[in-house]
Order: C-alpha cells, then sequence, then structure tokens
C-alpha cells in the first residue's frame, strides 16, 4: 500500500467521523471542530489521491488544499465571532431547544 | 436512537466510500498537471511550483480566497460593534507571558518575513507568513502591547483590503495591456508576485487578526 | 482586446466596488453602486452581443490554458444568467439603497458584502473548472451569511448560524467528490473532464457526492430546514438576492455537472431519486408556504417548492430522446429565470408591505389592499409566475416541462408541475385574503417611500413578460461554449 | 517497511485523537485534543511531502485555530451557560 493510499483511506475515514459528529453534536464549538475534521478528511483525500505510486508530491493538489485551508479558517474565525455573539446574547451555546421565531 | 441511525449511515458511507478511494489511487490518469507545472514553472517567475501554482497559475483561485478571507473579515466587524475595546480581561498579567512575548513578537516577526520571502522558491508564503503575523498578533494582544490599530476603523479596513487590492489592480493591468485578466507582464511576473504576496501576508495577518480580536470583543449583555 | 476587457471588466467591477465601497460609508456607497451597477449593465450587453454574433468561447484566465489554468466557459446558458444577474441585483440594490436604514451602526458594511456576492455569483455562472467552483461557492456562502448577520439580531446570528453550518458541510462533500475526480482524472476542467469521464463506479461516487453538497446548499428537500429562516430574517432587499440568485448558484452547478457528466456517470435510479426528491420539494415547501402566519417566511417556503421544479430536470433529461431533453432543458432554466425575477419581486413588495403595517404577521395585513395597492399590484404579478398562470415566464416554463414529461412518457413529473401550481395559489390567495380584510380601527400605515415600488414592479413585469418574449432567452441559451 | 510502519502509527495517531475530540466530554479537553490532532496533521503533510501544508497547518490548523478556540472555551466557561 503506497503511503498516498494510507492518508487517502485515513482522510475518508476522518470525512465520515467529522459528518457524523456534525450530525450528532450540538455544542455550537464541538460543531465547529467537527467541521475542521471533515475539512482536514477531504484535504488528505486530495493531496493522498494526487500522489502517483512512484511518490512524485502534486503541487496543484497541494496548492488547491493551501487555498482549502486558508478557506476553511475564514469560515471558522467567521463561525466563531457569530456563536460568540450569539452566546453574549443569549447565553447558550447551542441553536436548538426553540422554535425559529 | 439518533446516534444509532447516524452511526449506520456513517459506517455505510465509509463502506462505499472507501473502495472507491482505492479504486482512484490504483487508476492512472493520462494526463499529469504536474509536469505541465515543470515545464512551465520557469515562465512564471517563481521558483517553487506551489508558489507557481497559487500565484500565476491558478490566480484567479486565489484572488477569490483572499476574497472570502476579506469578506470574513467585513462580516467580523460587522458584528463587533463600537464600544469595548480594549478589554482588561483580554489581558493576562502573566509575567512568564509577558517576558516571552518580548522575545517572540520580535523573532514572529522575523519568522513571518522569512517565510514570505522563502515563498518564492521554497515552501513558504504569504498565506504561512500571514498566520505567523496573526499569532504575534494575538500575542501582543494578550500581554497587552499596544494594538489600538487592529480595532474597527479606516485603518483596519485599509489594511485588510490592500493585498487583495493590489492584486486585483495587477489583474486588471493584465487585461488593459492586451493580455488576459490576471495576465502578469512577461518581465514583471516575478517583482510583481513579490509585491503582491507581501501585501497579502500583511492584510491575511490583519484579516486574522481582526476575526480574533473581533470575536473577543463582547458588549450587549454586560452594559 | 475588446473580448479581454469585457471579461475583465465583468470580473474586476463587483470585486473593486466592494473594496472601494468597504472604504468609504453607506450613503456614498449608494452613489458609487448606481455607477457600478451601469457599468456592469454595459458589460453585460457588451458580451451577449459578442455572444449572438460569434458564439460562446473558454476565457483562459492569464492566459493559462486548462487543465494549467482556469477556463470560464462563456456560453449562452452562462450569459443569460449573467443577464439575470445584472439585472436582479441592480434591482436589489436600489431597493436596499432605499430600504436599509443608513445610519445604523453596521450599515456601512453591506454594499462591500453585496458587491462580494454579486462576484461571486457572476463567477460561479462563468465557472468552468471544479475547484474553482467550490471556491466561488464559498465566496457566495460566507457573503450571504455575512449580510444574513447584518443586523446583529439573535434571530439573525442564529439564522446565520445554521445556514453557515449547513453550507460549509455542502460544500466539504462537494469537494471530497473534486478531490476523487481529480485523483480519477488529473484535471479540474469540467470540459475535459466531460471527455475524460468512463462510466465506473467511481465517476458515479464523486458526482453523487457533489450532488448531495449541492443539494443542502439548494436547500432540496428534505436538507432545506436551513434556508426559511435565512431568508425570512434578513432584510428585505437581501432575502430577494439569496432567494433569486444565491439558491440558484448552487443549484446550476448541479444543472451544469449534470449537462456535462451525467450522460456517462448518472444512472435513471439516480435521477429518479432527485426527481422525487424535488417533487417533494414542491409539495413540502407549497404546503408549508401555506401554514406560515409570516408574510417573509411564506415566501420563504415557497422557494422551498420553487426550487424542487429544477430538480425535474435529472429524470427528465436522461436516457430519454435528444427532444425531450432539450423540451425539460429549457423548461428548467427557464423557470430558474422567471422563478428568480418573480421571487425577488415577491420579496422586496412583501419588504414594502411589512414597512407599511409596521410587523411581518400576514394577519396585520388587512387594509392593505386600500393604502398600498402599488405595492400589493407588485406582489400580485410576481405571484402569477410563481403559480405559472399565463401569460407569465412560469407559466412558458411549466408548459415545456409539462410537454417534456409528455413525451417522455413520465407522467409523474407531469403531475408534481400540475399540483404545485395549485398549492402556489392557495399560498398565494391566502396573502390577498389578508390584505382586503377591512381593517375597523384607525389607519397607522407609515408610506414608504414611492421609489420603493419601482423595483418590485419592474422585476413583476418582467416576470410576467417574459412569456411572452421567452423566444430569445430560449435562443441565447442554446448557443454553445467553444467550438 | 519501517517508514510505511512509521505512516500507520501516524494514522492510527490521527484517528483516536480526532475521535477522542468528538468524543472527549470536557470541552477544553476536548479542544487540546483539536489542536494536538493539527499537530499530527502537520507531520502527516511531512510525510506526503507536502512542505508547504506542513507549514500552513501548524501557522494556521493548529496554531490559529487552537488560539481562536481555546479563547472561545475560556469565554463560554467565562459565564455560565443557560441549559
Amino acid at each position: 500500500m503506497s503511503p498516498g493510499l494510507l492518508y487517502a483511506l485515513a482522510g475518508m475515514l476522518l470525512f465520515v467521523m467529522g459528518l457524523a459528529g456534525f450530525a450528532l453534536l450540538r455544542h455550537l464549538l464541538r460543531r465547529l471542530m467537527a467541521f475542521n475534521l471533515v475539512g482536514s478528511g477531504t484535504f488528505l483525500v486530495l493531496v493522498g489521491l494526487a500522489q502517483r505510486p512512484d511518490g512524485e508530491p502534486d503541487p496543484v493538489a497541494q496548492a488547491l488544499v493551501l487555498t482549502g485551508i486558508v478557506v476553511a479558517i475564514a469560515a471558522t474565525a467567521l463561525a466563531l465571532v457569530l456563536m460568540r455573539r450569539w452566546f453574549d446574547l443569549t447565553g447558550r451555546t447551542r441553536l436548538d431547544g426553540e422554535a425559529d421565531e | 436512537m439518533k446516534a444509532g441511525v447516524v452511526t449506520v449511515l456513517a459506517l455505510l458511507l465509509g463502506g462505499i466510500l472507501a473502495p472507491v478511494v482505492v479504486a482512484v489511487a490504483s487508476a492512472d490518469p493520462g494526463t499529469s498537471l504536474h509536469t505541465l507545472v515543470q515545464t512551465r514553472l520557469e515562465a512564471s517567475g517563481v521558483e517553487h511550483p506551489v508558489t507557481a501554482v497559487l500565484l500565476n497559475f491558478r490566480a484567479y483561485d486565489t484572488l477569490l480566497e483572499i476574497g472570502v478571507l476579506v469578506v470574513a473579515g467585513i462580516t467580523g466587524m460587522s458584528l463587533s460593534r463600537a464600544g469595548a475595546r480594549a478589554e482588561p480581561e483580554l489581558r493576562s498579567t502573566n509575567t512568564l507571558l509577558h517576558a516571552l512575548a518580548r522575545w517572540f513578537v520580535p523573532l514572529m516577526l522575523l519568522l513571518a518575513a522569512w517565510l514570505l520571502w522563502a515563498g518564492s522558491h521554497r515552501p513558504g508564503g504569504a498565506f504561512q507568513a500571514g498566520a505567523v503575523l496573526a499569532a504575534a498578533g494575538v500575542m501582543m494582544r494578550l500581554t497587552g502591547l499596544p494594538t489600538a490599530w487592529i480595532a474597527p476603523g479606516p485603518m483596519l479596513r485599509l489594511g485588510l483590503s490592500a493585498g487583495f487590492s493590489v492584486f486585483l489592480l495587477v489583474a486588471a493591468v493584465g487585461a488593459l495591456t492586451g493580455r488576459a485578466f490576471l495576465a502578469y507582464p512577461p518581465l514583471l511576473s516575478g517583482p510583481l508576485i513579490l509585491v503582491i504576496e507581501t501585501l497579502l501576508t500583511l492584510s491575511i495577518g490583519m484579516i486574522l487578526l481582526g476575526l480574533y480580536v473581533a470575536a473577543a470583543q463582547r458588549d450587549g449583555a454586560d452594559e | 482586446m475588446t473580448l479581454n476587457l469585457l471579461v475583465a471588466g465583468l470580473l474586476f467591477t463587483p470585486l473593486a466596488w466592494a473594496v472601494v465601497s468597504l472604504l468609504i460609508g453607506f450613503r456614498a456607497g449608494r452613489w458609487l453602486a448606481g455607477a457600478g451597477m451601469v457599468l456592469q449593465a454595459g458589460v453585460t450587453l457588451g458580451l451577449v452581443w459578442t455572444l449572438t454574433g460569434q458564439g460562446g468561447f473558454e476565457y483562459a484566465l492569464g492566459d493559462w490554458q486548462p487543465p494549467l489554468g482556469i477556463g470560464l466557459r462563456v456560453d449562452g446558458m452562462a450569459l443569460t444568467l449573467v443577464l439575470l444577474t445584472t439585472l436582479v441585483a441592480s434591482a436589489c440594490g436600489l431597493h436596499a439603497a432605499g430600504y436599509l436604514e443608513a445610519d445604523r451602526p453596521g450599515q456601512r458594511y453591506f454594499w462591500p458584502l453585496f458587491w462580494f456576492l454579486w462576484a461571486g455569483i457572476n463567477g460561479v455562472w462563468l465557472a468552468g473548472d471544479i475547484f474553482n467552483i467550490y471556491v466561488g461557492l464559498e465566496l457566495v456562502t460566507l457573503a450571504a451569511v455575512g449580510l444574513v448577520a447584518l443586523s446583529g439580531e439573535p434571530p439573525a446570528l442564529r439564522a446565520a448560524l445554521r445556514y453557515l453550518f449547513a453550507a460549509l458541510a455542502g460544500s466539504l462533500a462537494f469537494l471530497l467528490g473534486v478531490a476523487l475526480l481529480y485523483g480519477a482524472y488529473g484535471t479540474l476542467s469540467l470540459r475535459l473532464l466531460a471527455e475524460a469521464v468512463q462510466a465506473d463506479g467511481t465517476g458515479s461516487a464523486a458526482l453523487a457526492l457533489m450532488f448531495a453538497g449541492l443539494a443542502v446548499k439548494t436547500a432540496l428537500f428534505p436538507v432545506h430546514a436551513w434556508l426559511p429562516p435565512a431568508h425570512g430574517i434578513a432584510h428585505a432587499p437581501v432575502s430577494a438576492l439569496l432567494s433569486a440568485l444565491v439558491v440558484k448558484a448552487s443549484a446550476w452547478v448541479a444543472i451544469r455537472l449534470w449537462l456535462d457528466l451525467g450522460p456517462v456517470l448518472g444512472s435513471s435510479g439516480g435521477a429518479f431519486l432527485m426527481g422525487l426528491l424535488g417533487t417533494a420539494a414542491i409539495v413540502w415547501g407549497s404546503w408549508m408556504a401555506w401554514c406560515q402566519t409570516g408574510l417573509k417566511k411564506l415566501v420563504a417556503y415557497s422557494s422551498v417548492g420553487q426550487v424542487g421544479y429544477l430538480f425535474l430536470l435529472f429524470p427528465l433529461t436522461f436516457a430519454v430522446s435528444d427532444r425531450v431533453a432539450e423540451l425539460a432543458t429549457q423548461g428548467v432554466m427557464l423557470h430558474l429565470i422567471s422563478h428568480a425575477l418573480a421571487k425577488a419581486a415577491l420579496f422586496m413588495a412583501a419588504g414594502n408591505l411589512i414597512w407599511a403595517v409596521g410587523d411581518g404577521r400576514i394577519v396585520s395585513l388587512a387594509g392593505a389592499g386600500r393604502h398600498l395597492p402599488l405595492s400589493l399590484f407588485a406582489f400580485g404579478l410576481a405571484a402569477v409566475s410563481i403559480m405559472g398562470l399565463p401569460p407569465s415566464g412560469g407559466f412558458t416554463a411549466k408548459w415545456l416541462l409539462l410537454q417534456a414529461a409528455w413525451q417522455a412518457g413520465q407522467w409523474g413529473w407531469a403531475l408534481a408541475v400540475l399540483v404545485g401550481g395549485l398549492l402556489a395559489a392557495l399560498y398565494v390567495f391566502k396573502v390577498f385574503a389578508a390584505c382586503y380584510v377591512d381593517k375597523a380601527s384607525g389607519d397607522d400605515f407609515h408610506y414608504p417611500p414611492r421609489r420603493l415600488d419601482l423595483m418590485p414592479l419592474g422585476l413583476a413585469v418582467m416576470a410576467l413578460g417574459l412569456g411572452l418574449v421567452a423566444g430569445l432567452p430560449l435562443h441565447w441559451m442554446g448557443i454553445g461554449g467553444a467550438p | 517497511m519501517a517508514e510505511l510502519l512509521l505512516d500507520v502509527l501516524l494514522v492510527l495517531a490521527l484517528l483516536s485523537t480526532a475521535s477522542a475530540a468528538l468524543l472527549s466530554r470536557d470541552l477544553f479537553r476536548a479542544v487540546v485534543l483539536f489542536i494536538a490532532f493539527g499537530l499530527l496533521l502537520s507531520l502527516s503533510w511531512v510525510r506526503l511531502h507536502a512542505p508547504d501544508l506542513a507549514l500552513a497547518e501548524a501557522a494556521i490548523g493548529a496554531g490559529l485555530t487552537g488560539v481562536l478556540l481555546l479563547d472561545a472555551v475560556s469565554h463560554f466557561r467565562g459565564r455560565r451557560e443557560v441549559e
């Protein structure tokens, strides 16, 4: 088994685990961490699969993942601003438990 | 109940995806972008292939991605209303941290500059450097060093959009001089990429730091 | 040369306007916005003119040809959607200029987010590279979330967080599909992928992941729950933008992927499932719209239903005759356009009505029929297209879809189209019934500025008239990409 | 062979820290595990010959995200949560 495939499979598992966590967890901060795990898993798949059996790394895949990491931190930081403000105004760390209105 | 259903679905998804991942890994795509990057590397103006892809071959992705960062920064600012600026509780009184910060902040600034410079010919670049800058800012903030410049205001707005603006201008100049949008003038691509990266570093650092500060502000309930 | 300038202008204007309006305030941003809209309109018309003259083309950004660089696919469908965006976003922007209070603290950030959203949407219409689609969709999502959260009130924050989480999960599912396709075929260009893909489980699994992600972002039943709060809570012109254009962006990506890769990677089971979910969305969204007590929530649930029609594309283009596939594609695209026009008009008219009566409940609209005839008129005209009555664009779109279903012998989808129209009539009349209840007590109406009626009215007239001139957009959309 | 063993161990460590971060009852602990996950991921990028990503992951993924998350935990802890 090539290292690329190994990490890609690990990434796939992380994706599935993170998604399950995303569906089950209710605490906003935990959901955010689950989202980041899903992202990391996706990035591992992207780079792992782009690596050829001879071990040559693919600069394009790496550039894509670098873009992905920056998008992820932007989304994470934005989500944190939103949830901290939500917490300040309502004292709650989760969204469910009340109607939309 | 719900946990069980989700677990079963997750196992199912994993069971479907695992053979797909294995199949893709063993497949041989006819084309390889890797060799294409190598053959065109010289024309890109930088020696490091990842930087060449990010700032030249696929610069449009990067432009939009910086846009995503700026949007996050804007939204952060829009939610941190005027008022609570320098909050005393944010500062740590830990003297060890203070001592560390006096050494660390200049070191981190140096590291950021090195990462930025390295990006043209070896691993490193604007994103890593910007993140280090932001971390230096976080440390300054934690230890109570002056950080008034990061409060929402004209300075911050200018700073967080500077890198994006210069990138966009260079892109437009390409079109105005008869080439495609985002095409660099043939001989200037190296220096232009360095200029763009320098300003991007500053902007990325400011955006990330600005979001940190915006998250740390609170008002309303306390006042 | 001109082509370079036109494409560059299209991409440059909204991004540049976003940055400049960040540096100036909300009031100055209004004037700037006007100039930007004029410029954008000029560039769009220039591109449409080029398209009709010489056909579509692929534009290599930075002069790097795909697969190394990123190509934009400037063809009939994409440009028609760019034109739609210019119309709808301009109307929403002009409405917002008068609708939003200029002096609220966070308001200066409206224009930058608005322009970034516009830039992102245009980017998605034109994208010809699957990773670029991901970045474009993220730009759209974050700008849209920022606009929803703009008021900073708890319900808005809650809706924004739900929206953000759902959209991010959707993006990552899409990105995993991109990773698999890139690993398998070594290219990100949609055009080259369409040439390279082979019918095997790998590609189909990747495509399924991408559709799952896009379904979440488009709020397809049953993953639609994030949409009504987000679209219901935002300022009216923002809701209009979100319902008219933002959900369409991800739907469009699904449509384009399906038209390009579906013939090889699709399966009749998958296509049927998408059609089934679309049908469920039509019924459930329309029913829930009828159940609402809040005006904007009703309009938002109507979007959940209307989005469902777009997914009838899948079964009606898979393994059918070319004629049926063409009819179905035309019907779905025309529905996308007419719904964008009509729904933007509905939201803006609803905003005016709410401004006038001072609260968002449908029962509070009593007496509005006497006091706000123009807003209500716009609401009614747009509703004609939503219900699918002639001569509206909604009618022509449904007519095309009915023909496609008829010729394909797939009766079920025709039934879905007809039931959807009836249910839409129900919730529209619920609003009108409330408006014409005579109110006994005094008149505490606050008249919104007259000019705010113009934008919904203009779009509603366009949605209504679209059916009469449907040949023109259909002709444009028939123009292909690279020769 | 030794290299493959290293990779396998690293992957196992990645998966176990990730699941521990998801399952941990204590929020602070979960965040610390998440940061550890980021550092391990950074090592994985080194193993995949992606030093740019290793740098970015260490600085952004583990470093900055970690600071933001830790800060948020202490913020949430600062005031009693209304259940």
